[in-house]
């Protein structure tokens, strides 16, 4: 609750930059939750003929199957939200833990931690990728978990090099000193030094999410049947000669201008929290 | 003004000018002479670092810095960032404060200091070479050190780097800032010695910045105090040390150790407030304010010869002065001159120690300061007004006396209340929820417990140290400005007395009034007294400071020893 | 400090033995095999083999012997620097990489070069005009430049610079069959393919680097030293390159090693839109057709690229940075 | 240091720059006087792509490297619009039995490298492709040699002796390369055979340049060859990121395009469309191991009824391609049955079908773009019939595994070779329970239909073509019944070239690629 509020008080805080990026994420956010009210038309049937261009029926135009876009932007909010979140969260909490212990136990722990950061950063993710797919089944899960498991290293050395300042300031070696163990130190001193570090950390890994999973999905190793925002630019991308008709207008562009704006407005509050952050360290 | 080499005019540094921020430097005006030196003192956060960065120019946008600054006639902040290149360093250098950044890591000392030699000196690469390696020497490093880079060195190491760089060009002025931060005393002594070395030998005009009073008089002919950016007092570096003019250059001299090697440390209280435009920027920590002060912003203004305080009150003000007091008693026809022209002042805020061996006239003298007792001849002048029998005592912010016994002082018969309370009762003063407020008040400080079953006890089950306490307490609800304590603790055992006196100086720093202690213990003198008159057969025969009266061999001295 | 070495490049040989055996098991772990074929991209056909013709083969590559067999004698022909003879290309996978990985290098090294000089200079400007129109405007460009996602990047100019307006080749590394009148006009030629993957992989690559060198500079001007070096009376260039960016230049050079390390990753998508000849896209055709022993070849080349470019970043910031020992 | 490297690294750069600038504009104006010389020989430029070093081993399994292997090997018999046609063989015999195939050689033919091609070479290729199978071997029939011994009876005839008299050997035996002796007979390891000497064979086109890793050949006419003119001088394949920009900018002479941008090329005198014809196609796969359900007749009909083939047709293939038939063989087949069942959309006739009652099916497929749209519209249209798909869908390596492993419930597949000998009925169909042959090559898991069985059987054996035509037409008929797997639609295409460069493409009676046949490159007229 307490960091409810403060939050609130630090968007009071942003520029204007910021507080319409966050504007534009409060309106994907609604986009991905209502998905289902927002558009006449249903994101998964066909509801008009292949190609209509934008117009009053279909506000942003239909694709190849004559699926209405607008629909399918809607719903496909949800699905980028959800890996965005999902891997945020996951990389960010995961990593943050292993960046405490790494930082906090240092010695042959740490060692492991840098080294097994060292192998995820040449670890193959295509054939990971295949591979979980084999093991989950694919699908947004295996997807969340692979982004994830290539992304937990950054809050974790962020992390781990507060953790190794944080560790020597006196107020920790007084904890120590009255007997602190590791789990009141974390809760106690740790997590809110960390906390804004990894705030930021998990922004960016937000929209780095969306956009590597539009990538993998335009190298064919997306979830298909997905239908998030990086797909149905995909299929668009990959429809061909799209480029020599129309379509690209508004099959490639709707797309393509809600991962942009989407992941800038995500920059912009990022900025703005990484100012606010740092202004008060 | 046409031999000073720097002039400073109504300098102003403003942070932030666009958001309307803090003014960190406040029309701040100065001169200095060739080869002379000036100090610059006050509290961190008073601008004195400001002040030296305006005067190299380095402030850049949102801060805003208004007047002028002169080399020679030649106004520095009106020049271009290109022109303005051509006067650091080569005529006007600085040593930053030593901290670990001011010097680039990431490169060698030589380097840096090179560098200044390549942009301002005509000097071929060789000859520039050589120099490094003098300079070095001259600030007494090795030349080996000159590959070195910043962090390989140790903190005094860094300091004479940082100088040899300022040297370098032979600047005709040099501001050092905090010479001596971070250095054990050794190398601060050190340090100390090799800037006056420096400056005797190079003749350059020395702007010393420090909040270290040992430093200013060791270095600077002349001070200036600074507090909130403004200038508080400036003059003669003896001058200012001896006789401070405000209540603030008073307080740093209390808290300086080098300036009391005896007695014990006040810091000034309170904290510096956030200073409104307008007002005295010291108000909420001066012991001498006045309702003026709140809005009226004071002026610098010349006080003696070379000497200037900033205070709307003219510097520290004498509360009580004696004039000319002759008292003489009829003891069996014997006429007795117990007072023989004794003339006293009493600055606000001091501690002034009365000291005489028994019967010297010092109770008569207190007796007749605090008008209980008229004198035959003289005057006694409180705040501007005659003292005449208990005009200054019957009021608030007057003058009090607590007495020598304290069995007598306080009437036992009364309740702790009624004995503290008396004087208000006597004046009418607030209703009778405040008078109990204001009670409890002044025991809790005094350190008496101020609970209900205390301040209903009986004055007789108290001890002597307690009820003299109970005296002191009644003294204090009437927020005096003088307090008049005679040998109050004399009949005291020695721990009661020292909490007492420590209790009492305790009082005076923090609330701030004039103290006259009469006593004929030397050793307690060199504890407490800002100022000490001796007493002796009736009249004062020295006064002035501590260590200066006592480190005199005079008789009368002598005699108390 | 000899010993400190030694355990050092023991604790990387580890991670890299770690890595090879992750790098064998991972493709292995995959489904399929590289034999089956039983469907063809549209249009295109395919041979299937036979029962007999996979069984032949898989005894042919030894893929017919239990895994730990193929494991240790993977490892004992690495340790004889033998990386193995390829699937599906049918050639020595050194040969392969080979003559991939220049293209990849060329552009790679050339677009973090391109990129980390304008993201400096850029970065370095709006740091010191900070909060600046010129500031506020190249990093609000900057920002979005960074999000936009590669793939999009490189189609448009794709589409717009060497489709619509002509300027560029569409794909390869260099024009197929052409007689060269001269070593420079190979050069030029190899030069004019490379323009726009460079291009796309710099303008990927520079607002990571512009924000970074601004982030880097804003900090380094607070410093005590630039105080002081613009009280030294310096000329302002002094001031920024020598004062400024030798320090601001740190974690920069740091992150540059690094980019350098991620290469053949970074390098994948912009190769699958412009067909250009690297390793990136070789990288994803061996796993999509299950080519296992390319597959280890290039991923092992990925390794040790990492590692030794984490390794000289090391070095070079400890040779920058003499706080450092 | 760093500054003085970053400096030359900077001019270095900037020149580049410049420099790759300026060549810029100069490639333009090269590029167009590329077409106006008529006496110049003709060049053909097309799509490229790394399928593999041309030589029967080294090839890729994938993809047309097979086809660019056929531009230097030639094979007895070659295929022609409408059927097998004399090659590398003027004539041919089969004896009454089956069991004898003699070969007339022609003569005057000549290696690339200027040995002359004899009876011996033929007779050696046959017996190192059974110790070595290429990439494309075609001598076996249910993975055995049915080869028995091959025989030199003169300079110029060859006599193979064979197992079993079977209908469908011709085609195997008269496509198979012929490699030269003198230089194969000392390679022991055909698959890392990769010098220049590999690929020399007795076809119309030497290979003059590989580029491996751009993915580029060049193919020039040989000199001495046997037989018809070359029409193309240099035929190239070219790397190419979007190949209908890369028509557009002329850097390539033929390129498959859509439906959707057929106007801007068919009304332009400069171009030239076709359609290809109907050999490759989609099919859904039911796994009646692993979903007995599939077993009922009924409920496979039911599937076919619901699926709207038309809809696949308009939306997914853009119009190019067929709805294809239930007895499998396509219409371009030579073979096909045209009164074969077919089953039209019919939602309430899959009601009945299926009685009224739900299922529900996991339906795995590939990731291509395609594949997953088909896959969307299956399983909006089947939901209407009341059978819900869920759809998984994986990389085609990972699918294919599945399907080998019988690791699915349906499956969606496409491919090729739909025109193919009428024999992939039998591969596909025909469930042999003495075997375990692997589902990969043929078989539906879990299917078994007597009259199936033994109708796939005799037409390998029936020699008589007639009579093989009639059980063929016979088992689509039954299998259009059945329906044990549903071909969903088969593409046709258009392809677009500019006449101007070259014109001579043609059509293999079995194919549906115009540049995978030598024979367009050939001046074959006359």
């Amino acid at each position: 609750m307490k960091y409810v509020k403060q939050g609130m008080k630090n968007i009071k805080g942003f520029t204007l930059m910021g507080k319409t990026g966050m504007a534009v994420v409060c309106v994907v956010l609604f986009l991905g939750i209502f998905s289902d009210r927002l558009s006449v038309h249903p994101y998964n049937l066909p509801s008009g003929s292949a190609f209509e261009a934008p117009g009053p029926v279909h506000w942003l135009g239909t694709d190849d199957l004559g699926i209405d876009l607008w629909a399918q932007i809607c719903f496909g909010a949800r699905v980028s939200m959800i890996i965005g979140f999902g891997t945020a969260l996951l990389a960010g909490i995961g990593g943050s833990l292993i960046g405490i212990c790494s930082g906090y136990f240092g010695g042959l722990i740490d060692k492991i931690v840098m080294r097994v950061t060292d192998i995820i950063i040449v670890l193959p993710d295509l054939p990971t990728m295949i591979v979980l797919g084999a093991f989950f089944g694919p699908g947004i899960r295996n997807i969340i978990i692979v982004l994830a498991l290539f992304s937990w290293t950054v809050p974790a050395r962020i992390v781990r090099s507060k953790i190794l300042s944080v560790k020597e300031e006196k107020y920790v070696v007084a904890a120590k000193n009255y007997g602190a163990k590791f789990w009141h130190l974390t809760i106690r001193h740790f997590l809110p030094n960390i906390l804004p570090v990894v705030m930021v950390s998990v922004i960016r890994l937000f929209s780095k999410a969306i956009v590597a999973e539009a990538g993998l999905a335009f190298l064919g190793l997306g979830d298909p049947t997905s239908k998030s925002w990086g797909l149905i630019l995909n299929h668009a991308v990959n429809f061909r000669g799209i480029y020599f008709t129309d379509y690209w207008k508004w099959w490639i562009v709707g797309p393509s201008a809600a991962i942009m704006l989407l992941v800038t407005a995500i920059a912009f509050i990022c900025r703005d929290v990484e100012k606010i952050v740092n202004s008060k360290i | 003004m046409e031999h000073s080499i720097i002039r400073v005019e109504n300098l102003s540094v403003c942070y932030h000018a666009d958001k309307r921020g803090s003014r960190a430097v406040n029309n701040v005006s100065f001169c200095l002479d060739r080869g002379g030196s000036l100090g610059i003192i006050g509290e961190s956060g008073s601008g004195k670092t400001s002040l030296a960065m305006a005067m190299m120019g380095l402030f850049k946008k949102p801060t805003r810095v208004d007047g002028q600054v002169y080399y020679e006639n030649t106004d520095l902040n009106r020049l271009s960032e290109r022109e303005r290149n051509l006067y650091r360093w080569a005529k006007m250098a600085i040593v930053f404060q030593n901290s670990l950044d001011v010097l680039n890591p990431v490169l060698t000392v030589d380097e840096q200091i090179l560098e200044c030699l390549r942009r301002h000196t005509p000097l071929p690469p060789r000859e520039a070479d050589k120099k490094v390696l003098r300079l070095l020497k001259l600030v007494g490093l090795e030349a080996k050190w000159s590959q070195y880079y910043p962090h390989q060195l140790s903190g005094g190491m860094r300091q004479r780097v940082l100088i040899a760089m300022a040297l370098s060009c032979d600047p005709e002025v040099l501001i050092v800032d905090e010479p001596t931060t971070a250095l054990d005393a050794a190398a601060k002594d050190e340090m100390i010695k090799l800037l006056a070395r420096l400056h005797k030998e190079k003749k350059f005009a020395l702007i010393v910045i420090s909040h270290e009073m040992q430093v200013i008089t060791r270095l600077a002919g002349r001070v200036m105090v600074m507090y909130g950016g403004y200038m508080a007092e400036a003059g003669l570096t003896k001058d200012v040390l001896k006789n401070p003019m405000h209540t603030y250059t008073r307080g740093l001299i209390h808290a300086s150790p080098s300036a009391n090697p005896y007695r014990d440390l006040w810091g000034i209280p309170g904290e510096e407030a956030g200073n409104s435009s307008e007002g005295c920027p010291f108000y909420n920590r001066c012991n001498q304010k006045v309702s003026d002060c709140k809005t009226k912003l004071p002026r610098l203004a010349y006080v003696g010869i070379e000497r200037r305080v900033a205070c709307n009150r003219g510097g520290i003000v004498t509360l009580l002065t004696g004039e000319n007091i002759y008292k003489s008693f009829s003891f069996r026809g014997k006429t007795v001159k117990v007072c023989d022209n004794c003339r006293m002042a009493i600055r606000s805020g001091e501690i002034v120690v009365l000291i005489g061996a028994s019967g010297s006239g010092k109770t008569t003298l207190a007796s007749i300061l605090a008008g209980t007792l008229a004198a035959d001849r003289g005057e006694v002048l409180f705040e501007g007004e005659k003292v005449k029998g208990n005009r200054a005592a019957c009021r608030k912010n007057g003058i009090q006396m607590v007495f020598q016994d304290p069995f007598t002082a306080v009437n036992e018969h009364l309740t702790v209340r009624q004995a503290v309370a008396e004087p208000l009762d006597i004046l009418k003063q607030g209703t009778k929820e405040d008078r109990i407020q204001q009670v409890k008040q002044a025991l809790k400080d005094v350190q008496l417990p101020g609970d209900d079953g205390f301040i209903s006890r009986k004055c007789h089950s108290l001890s002597g140290g307690q009820r003299q306490r109970v005296a002191l307490a009644r003294s204090l609800v009437m927020e005096p400005k003088l307090l008049i304590a005679d040998e109050i603790s004399s009949m005291l055992d020695p721990s009661t007395q020292a909490n007492i006196l420590r209790l009492l100086k305790g009082l005076q720093n923090a609330k701030g009034f004039a103290m006259l202690y009469i006593t004929h213990d030397l050793a307690l003198a060199r504890k407490i007294a800002d100022r000490v008159y001796v007493m002796q057969q009736g009249s004062l025969i020295e006064h002035g400071s501590v260590p200066d009266v006592l480190s005199k061999q005079g008789d009368g001295v002598a005699a108390l020893h | 400090m000899r010993k400190r070495m030694l355990a050092k490049i023991s604790e990387y040989l580890m991670t890299l033995l770690v890595i090879i055996t992750l790098n064998f098991f991972i493709p292995r772990l995959m489904p399929g095999d590289p034999f089956t074929f039983l469907s063809s991209d549209e249009g295109q056909v395919t041979v299937t083999y036979s029962e007999e013709q996979i069984a032949k083969y898989k005894a042919y590559y030894g893929l017919d012997k239990p895994i730990l067999v193929q494991y240790t004698s993977y490892i004992s022909n690495l340790l004889r620097g033998n990386i193995g003879y390829s699937i599906y290309y049918n050639d020595h996978v050194s040969t392969i990489i080979g003559k991939r990985i220049r293209w990849t290098i060329s552009i790679v090294i050339a677009a973090i070069v391109i990129s980390s000089l304008t993201g400096i200079v850029l970065g370095s400007l709006s740091a010191w005009n900070r909060n600046g129109v010129l500031d506020k405007g190249l990093y609000t460009l900057m920002m979005t430049l960074s999000e936009i996602p590669a793939f999009l990047i490189g189609i448009g100019f794709l589409f717009i610079l060497a489709a619509k307006l002509g300027w560029f080749p569409l794909a390869g590394g260099m024009k197929s069959f052409a007689n060269y009148s001269s070593f420079a006009d190979r050069i030029m030629d190899i030069l004019h393919h490379a323009f726009l993957p460079v291009l796309t992989l710099s303008v990927v690559r520079l607002g990571e680097f512009y924000l970074l060198a601004r982030n880097s500079m804003i900090s380094v001007l607070t410093k005590d030293y630039m105080r002081t070096a613009r009280a030294k009376g310096l000329g302002k260039m002094r001031i920024i390159f020598r004062h400024g960016l030798k320090n601001a230049m740190l974690p920069i050079v740091t992150r540059v090693f690094l980019s350098l390390g991620a290469l053949f990753g970074g390098a994948i998508l912009v190769e699958n839109v412009f067909h250009y000849p690297g390793v990136g896209r070789l990288m994803r055709e061996a796993v999509m057709v299950r080519d296992y022993v390319l597959v280890q070849g290039i991923f092992l080349l990925v390794a040790i690229t990492v590692l030794t470019m984490n390794l000289i970043a090391d070095i070079i910031y400890r040779r920058l940075d003499p706080r450092v020992s | 240091m760093v500054k003085r490297i970053a400096k030359r690294t900077v001019a270095i750069l900037l020149s580049a720059i410049i420099l790759a600038g300026s060549t810029g504009c100069g490639h333009s104006t090269l590029s167009e006087n590329k077409n106006g010389n008529q006496d110049r020989p003709v060049v053909v430029n097309l799509e490229g792509g790394d399928w593999g070093y041309p030589t029967p081993f080294s090839h890729y399994a994938r993809g047309p490297g097979l086809y660019k292997m056929t531009l230097i090997f030639d094979s007895l018999l070659e295929r022609g619009e409408e059927g097998y046609i004399p090659w590398l063989a003027e004539d041919w015999d089969i004896s009454e039995d089956g069991l004898t195939y003699t070969f007339t050689l022609r003569e005057n033919v000549k290696w690339q490298d200027g040995q002359p091609m004899t009876a011996e070479d033929v007779k050696f290729s046959f017996e190192y492709f059974a110790e070595y199978p290429p990439v494309f071997s075609d001598l076996t029939v249910d993975g055995k040699h049915f080869i028995q011994s091959v025989e030199t009876v003169d300079e110029k005839t060859v006599k193979l002796k064979v197992e079993k008299p079977l209908a469908i050997l011709l085609g195997k035996i008269g496509s198979t390369r012929i490699i030269p002796k003198h230089i194969w007979e000392k390679v022991e390891d055909p698959q890392k055979f990769n010098t220049p000497e590999a690929v020399i064979g007795t076809g119309p086109y030497v290979l003059k340049d590989y580029i491996k890793e751009q993915g580029a050949y060049q193919f020039e006419a040989f000199k001495d060859f046997w037989g018809p003119k070359q029409r193309v001088e240099i035929l190239q394949f070219v790397p190419v990121s979007d190949s209908i920009l890369a028509f557009d900018n002329g850097e390539i002479d033929l390129t498959r395009i859509t439906t959707d941008i057929l106007s801007k090329y068919q009304s332009n005198e400069e171009y030239k469309v076709l359609r290809n014809p109907a050999f490759w196609g989609y099919r859904l796969l039911f796994n009646m191991e692993r979903r007995t359900e599939f077993k009922d007749k009924k409920i496979r009909q039911a599937f076919a009824h619901a699926i709207d083939k038309d809809e696949l047709v308009e939306k997914i293939a853009r119009e190019a391609a067929i709805p294809a038939n239930a007895g499998y063989l396509p219409v371009g087949h030579i073979w096909h049955n045209a009164h074969a069942k077919n089953y039209g959309f019919d939602i309430e006739r899959a009601k009945q079908l299926l009685d009224g009652e739900e299922f529900s099916f996991k339906l795995l497929t590939g990731n291509s773009n395609n594949e997953v749209r088909i896959a969307e519209l299956l399983k909006i249209s089947l939901a209407k019939a009341g059978i819900t798909l869920s759809i998984t869908s994986t990389d085609f390596k990972t699918r294919d595994a599945a399907v080998k492993r019988g690791d699915y419930e349906i499956v969606l597949n496409g491919h090729g070779g739909w025109g193919r000998d009428a024999d992939i009925l039998r591969t596909m169909y025909l469930t042999e329970k003495t075997s375990n042959r692997s589902p990969a090559v043929g078989g539906i898991p879990g299917y078994d239909n007597d009259r199936i069985n033994v109708l796939c059987r005799q037409q390998l054996f029936e020699i008589d073509a007639a009579k093989r035509k009639e059980i063929i037409f016979e088992l689509q008929e039954l299998i259009a019944e059945e329906i044990p797997q549903i071909p969903l639609y088969n593409t046709t295409g258009y392809i677009v070239f500019r006449p101007a460069a070259f014109d001579g493409w043609k059509y293999m009676f079995d194919h549906h690629g115009v540049t995978h046949n030598k024979l367009s490159y050939l001046d074959v007229r006359q």
